[in-house]
């Protein structure tokens, strides 16, 4: 479904000129949600549950207040009753009602002269805790003796006869399962867990929130999307949204995590309640790791048949994943997403959002998708290994391609998973000799990607150059992507483009920067809004030349007469109609928005080499190859960036990060010392390859990448292990006791 | 009219029924006359589902105009990192 | 947090025995600045001992091993030419420790008033053969490294003591060292296990040896079965796989987070021998 | 709460503040020297991105205290260029991309220069030893490396 004429040959699409941020982030100037400061600032600290299950009895705060210095305390009784749904769900997890539900769950908040004040009256508010039995674990908590974590949770989907932790439940297939099973010459089945896994943003959460007894001010926040912070924000408070203006700084890192409020009502509420008094609130890793939303943990189970000459015949998957104490584990796109790949007639697939006594999940890079893919593409290996089949010709015999109906339903417009495997199976990674203790893995992966609702300006300046206004946070180069999308289509220097992350004061609504939409979406609003602006340039040139502005045409940054019967004209560059502006109408600019629906997913193919120590179970990558479609890639330095930053994320998950939780519900880690994502030296050289299969669906033939990259290492990873040591782990992470227990025969 | 295909999860609500025929020139007012003719339905659209036209993912967008022939599915709800 | 910054370890060991509450000595402080940014512990007197004469200085002795001054961190170790040539292993296990930046700033005797079973540069020192000079109220005294730590956190150390310099033996002829610690990343963790084997040859046979293991008991142990296992030999299969039992034999671990207790047990046993094997290796290159 | 007064030397210029015995050089750099490109990822010394040079060594400012600093010769991210003249560090990361987000930067940029200054053709796996105890989340490392080892490579030509 294109939305235009797509075009082909570019001049500044495809080439990497320095980010517009750079030099700010090279000399330190660039300022994030910490650098921040406002006079007469005060400084906010929480007080969070050391329990993992409590009922909050009594909080007294009057020591706390009595210390000098300190300004205001705020508990859930300063915050609205009646919220329902996602909001209410927000605002318990931002501040605790009537139980703290998990290990880190904040339940009062203090307002002082400096940070170390604010900290030391932390200590002073005592809470009475009445302490309940607690469950961390998503298969522990379905089980009868569970404790129930609330009352009433569960949504219509849930079948009678589940625990009340269940909360919501999928259920989705399509052909003829023992039909496609019996047509089978072998089938696999396997359980599979892997831990939530943080996103590890090296930036913690930190806001600055200003607001007045009126319950009017401002915010200025690291975030991925600032017009969802106010929305979040201003239903915590119970306040109408655009009652508080949101700015976003720049922003360390997100990944998802930083899609959603956490201290951000807090310093708003504390705020109001010391008169409007700016209070700054930043976390600390502690603070991030036990109390911000990690991604689910999952349990699964897969079934598949294969023939032996490689055709997938039936699938069936079961997904147990809990979110923290509230709904929202991303069960719904786990199951949607976790045969994907494959054109199979015959899939089903059931899955549970489970509550648990932790924090609130949040979105992680590809939400959803890499637990899936580590199950199936776990099992499709075992298939694969047992009937002797080569793992990338099998793939492709069953890869989903253009006119593909989809196992969640719909048909496939042009995709490029097949690309992706012929390009891996002739990179010579993938056939490096190999030594002893070595394996290689393979596995493929997706994300359907995102449109949202998106709105952009660009105006044109009076000297010549024009300024890209877009709500999208610039996380990793977004701004350099966008100023080449808008030069391409204007035809001017990329150094003529200026681009600015406006506030939500400035533009109609954005969704953040998630669902790897922002290249996408916020690019194709620049591209249009460009678009319409040269409209306006051609009708200043036509008004000069006299002629109608139907024969005036735009080329390589030119206003000209579109052909000899409109008149002979020298072409008017945009710096010479910027010149002129004032005086032949006034400002020139140019709008776009909508939510577009032309975005289209990316698949991704990684083929991994390690090397496991079999006396002590420890795995060493090799070699690392990730390919992946781009559709077009704006900037190939940034795309290749996504493409290795998703690998080494979910390496990380693959080898060392989980969440460990104690007998008492605590959590064990957090910190970035036992928190163990990977380090410059875990990790070699990332290969990329960039394949480009255009979206029709975008001018320029735009994929986004962002999230892609996270799904195939969990399983490319187990896969390698597997060859290397002779044994299959269904457990993730493939810390060095269970791989060493596994090798012992004792996994 | 257009052909809207319900995820299993959904067939319960709608009479078993994994393929609906409903009237409607948008998504929003197929959506409509969707829970017009099956009112168990009405939660599970309430909480947000996402609606493949042809092939395309449009959300949020009732007015994406559904021609006769249209082949719809109900997906649930997408999110993103 | 009272801070202070005596120029004497005499004055440092007055300050402390005259403090109330808890006291906390600094070097490196990167333990104990962690534990106050965590609110572990936030001493009432914080006693900063970098600005005593000698503090930083490596020298030899008269015996031709070496004095270490307790606020010479890691990185300056590591620098040491000579002293790197001639205790590879203690200064490995020091250069462990944490990242460059942690080793612009950790010290030797920080790692051992930690009282941490894990510490990764405790073992290196055992096995050398080092001692601590511990300076209190009744003057200074020489105390074996191994006889420092005694559990979890714990020292010998009374009121008012501090250690105020480390120790190491001469070298010696045909001799070698190596430690060799588990983690599960390349850096940046703690030991899981760690084990530091020391060891003199005559000839191709191991004449004389100490084996030392860390985070496999509530203190870093010196282990005599281990060196009892290959002294009198040259390392060959059968004793690698002995060595291996006696240390797997001597652990007495816990399972927590970081590691299981069937983990540790194995891979002490698995470290014992790689580290012996560098050892006798580099005994060999001194000796040839 | 009485703080003590203390006089440092920050990217060679004099710098005073009042601290109290508990902040750490990352807070008194930030709060009291308005120097905000030293950057708190962790505050426990495993993530880097508070990496300052003291006396010359690298370290990580939420490890020293504010206190110990007095005397001492600083060095940060804003001190790496000379005047208008960008590092070839700095040049280097932008012109391979090597930073996303950016949060890591400023104390990559500080760990690196101190690493070439006392090395000045390392190898990558120098280079990844040296680097870390600087986590990066976005890049996986490979452009850093090599922004890195280019930067050295033009040092080492030019001298």
């Amino acid at each position: 479904m294109a939305l235009d004429g797509q075009k082909t040959a570019y001049k500044y699409i495809g080439t990497t000129p320095d980010r517009p941020d750079g030099l700010d982030k090279v000399t330190g100037r660039a300022r994030y949600g910490a650098d921040i400061s406002m006079p007469g600032m005060l400084h906010g600290a929480v007080l969070r549950s050391p329990h993992a299950h409590a009922r909050i009895v009594k909080i007294d705060a009057s020591k706390a207040l009595a210390l000098k210095g300190v300004k205001a305390v705020v508990t859930r009784a300063d915050f609205p009753d009646g919220l329902d749904g996602e909001d209410w769900n927000l605002q318990e997890n931002c501040m605790a009602g009537e139980k703290a539900l998990y290990d880190g769950h904040a339940v009062a908040a203090v307002a002082a002269t400096s940070p170390l004040i604010a900290r030391d009256a932390v200590k002073l508010i005592e809470v009475d805790y009445e302490v309940l039995p607690h469950v961390t674990d998503v298969d522990a908590a379905m089980k009868d003796d569970a404790p129930v974590i609330r009352e009433g949770a569960a949504d219509f989907s849930v079948p009678e006869g589940l625990h009340p932790n269940v909360v919501r439940y999928f259920d989705s297939g399509r052909g003829d399962l023992d039909k496609g099973f019996a047509e089978a010459d072998l089938i696999i089945e396997r359980s599979y867990t892997t831990e939530a896994a943080h996103q590890g943003y090296i930036e913690p959460h930190a806001c600055l929130g200003q607001m007045g007894e009126d319950g009017r001010g401002e915010l200025w926040v690291c975030t991925q999307g600032h017009w969802f912070v106010r929305r979040m924000s201003t239903a915590v408070l119970g306040i109408e949204t655009t009652n508080i203006r949101v700015t976003p700084s720049e922003i360390g890192g997100g990944f998802g995590g930083k899609t959603t409020v956490f201290i951000e009502p807090l310093s708003l509420a504390l705020s109001r309640k010391t008169g409007g008094k700016p209070v700054k609130m930043v976390m600390s890793r502690n603070e991030v790791l036990r109390a911000t939303g990690p991604t689910a943990s999952a349990s699964m189970d897969i079934k598949m048949g294969m023939t032996k000459d490689g055709k997938i015949t039936a699938a069936h998957g079961t997904f147990r994943m809990q979110g923290g104490a509230f709904p929202g584990a991303p069960v719904d796109v786990t199951t949607m997403l976790a045969f994907a790949n494959y054109d199979i007639e015959n899939v089903h697939h059931i899955g549970y959002d489970v509550i648990t006594n932790r924090p609130k999940q949040a979105a992680y890079r590809a939400p959803g998708a890499p637990m899936a893919a580590f199950a199936t593409e776990s099992t499709i290996d075992e298939l694969c290994r047992e009937l002797g089949l080569d793992p990338i010709d099998t793939r492709l015999k069953n890869a989903a391609r253009e006119g593909t109906r989809a196992t969640f339903g719909p048909k496939f417009g042009p995709i490029g998973l097949v690309e992706t495997l012929e390009a891996a199976k002739t990179h010579p990674n993938y056939s490096a000799p190999l030594g002893p203790n070595q394996g290689r893995g393979v596995a493929s992966g997706y994300w359907m990607n995102w449109g949202g609702e998106t709105s952009a300006s660009v105006a044109i300046s009076e000297d010549g150059t024009v300024t890209v206004s877009i709500g999208t946070p610039d996380i990793g180069g977004s701004r350099a992507s966008m100023a080449l999308m808008a030069a391409e289509a204007f035809g001017i220097p990329y150094e003529d483009v200026r681009v600015n992350i406006s506030d939500t004061g400035a533009l109609g609504v954005n969704e953040p920067t998630h669902g790897s939409r922002a290249t996408y979406a916020s690019g194709l609003a620049t591209i249009r809004s460009a678009e319409d602006c040269i409209g306006k340039l051609c009708k200043r040139a036509a008004d000069k030349w006299g002629i109608d502005p139907e024969a005036v045409i735009w080329e390589d940054g030119c206003a000209k007469p579109s052909g000899p019967n409109a008149g002979e004209f020298p072409p008017m560059s945009l710096a010479e109609i910027a010149g002129e502006m004032g005086s032949t109408g006034g400002p020139i600019s140019g709008h776009f928005e909508d939510s577009p629906a032309g975005f289209s997913g990316s698949f991704g193919t990684h083929v991994v080499d390690v090397e496991v120590d079999p006396e002590t179970g420890r795995t060493t990558i090799l070699r690392y190859l990730v390919v992946q479609d781009a559709g077009k890639a704006i900037h190939p330095a940034y795309v290749e960036g996504q493409f290795q930053g998703g690998a080494a994320q979910g390496i990380g998950w693959a080898l060392n990060e989980e969440y460990i939780y104690g007998e008492d519900g605590r959590l064990q880690n957090p910190v970035f010392l036992d928190y163990r994502v990977p380090v410059a030296s875990d990790l070699p050289m990332i290969d990329t390859v960039i394949v480009e299969v255009p979206n029709p669906g975008h001018p320029y033939g735009v994929r986004g990448v962002g999230e892609t990259g996270i799904t195939p290492p969990l399983p490319a990873v187990a896969n390698a292990v597997r060859e290397a040591t002779g044994k299959r782990i269904c457990n993730l992470p493939l810390r060095p006791s269970r791989v060493l227990a596994a090798i012992q025969g004792k996994g | 009219m257009a052909e809207v295909h319900l995820w299993s999860g959904l067939r319960s609500l709608a009479d078993g029924k994994e393929m609906v025929e409903v009237p409607g020139a948008t998504v929003g007012q197929v959506l409509d006359s969707l829970v017009a003719a099956h009112p168990g339905l009405e939660p599970a659209l309430q909480r947000g589902v996402s609606v493949a036209v042809d092939g395309q993912i449009v959300p949020n967008s009732r007015n994406h105009p559904v021609d006769p022939d249209s082949e719809i599915f109900l997906l649930q709800k997408l999110a993103g990192g | 947090m009272n801070y202070h910054r005596p120029t004497s370890f005499e004055q440092a060991s007055t300050i402390a025995g005259a403090s109330d509450g808890t006291i906390r000595f600094l070097a490196g402080g990167t333990d104990v600045l962690v534990q106050l940014r965590a609110d572990i512990l936030t001493p009432d007197d914080l006693i900063d001992i970098k600005h005593i004469p000698g503090v930083k200085d490596i020298s030899r002795t008269d015996d031709g091993g070496w004095r270490l001054g307790v606020a010479v961190s890691g990185a300056e170790m590591t620098e040491h030419a000579e002293l790197s040539a001639e205790w590879p292993g203690l200064v490995e296990g020091m250069d462990l420790i944490g990242s460059t930046q942690v080793q612009g700033r950790a010290t030797l005797a920080g790692n051992l008033c930690n009282g941490s079973p894990a510490a990764d540069s405790v073992p290196g020192m055992i096995a050398a053969g080092c001692t601590a000079t511990v300076t209190g109220p009744n003057g200074s005294r020489e105390v074996p490294v191994e006889e420092i730590p005694t559990g979890p956190g714990k020292t010998v150390l009374a009121k008012g003591e501090l250690i105020s310099a480390i120790t190491i033996p001469a070298r010696g002829a045909n001799g070698g060292d190596a430690y060799l610690r588990f983690i599960p990343r390349t850096e940046m963790d703690i030991a899981v296990v760690g084990c530091a084997v020391n060891l003199r040859l005559d000839g191709d046979t191991i004449a004389q040896a100490r084996v030392a293991l860390g985070a496999v008991a509530p203190t870093a142990r010196l282990v005599a079965e281990c060196a009892d296992a290959i002294i009198g030999t040259t390392l060959d299969d059968a004793t690698l796989d002995g060595l291996a039992h006696a240390a797997s034999a001597a652990c007495s671990p816990i399972d927590d987070k970081r590691g299981t207790i069937e983990f540790r047990t194995h891979v002490a046993g698995v470290l014992a021998k790689r580290a012996a094997k560098i050892a006798y290796d580099r005994a060999k290159g001194a000796s040839a | 709460m009485s703080k003590q007064h203390i006089t440092a030397t920050v990217n060679g210029d004099e710098v005073e503040f009042l601290c109290d015995t508990r902040e750490t050089l990352l807070d008194c750099l930030r709060d009291h020297a308005g120097i905000m490109g030293v950057k708190e990822g962790c505050g426990t010394g495993d993530c880097g991105a508070c990496s300052v040079t003291l006396d010359g060594r690298l370290v990580c400012s939420c490890l020293v205290l504010g206190v110990e600093a007095d005397g001492a010769e600083i060095g940060t991210v804003e001190g790496i260029a000379e005047g208008e003249k960008l590092h070839p560090l700095q040049r280097k990361f932008i012109e391979h991309a090597a930073l996303q987000c950016g949060i890591c930067t400023p104390g990559i940029l500080v760990a690196a220069k101190n690493l070439l200054e006392k090395n000045p053709d390392p190898t990558e796996t120098e280079i990844r030893y040296w680097l870390a105890g600087n986590l990066c989340r976005c890049t996986g490392y490979d452009k850093i490396v090599r922004a890195v080892m280019d930067a050295a490579a033009e040092m080492r030509e030019a001298s």
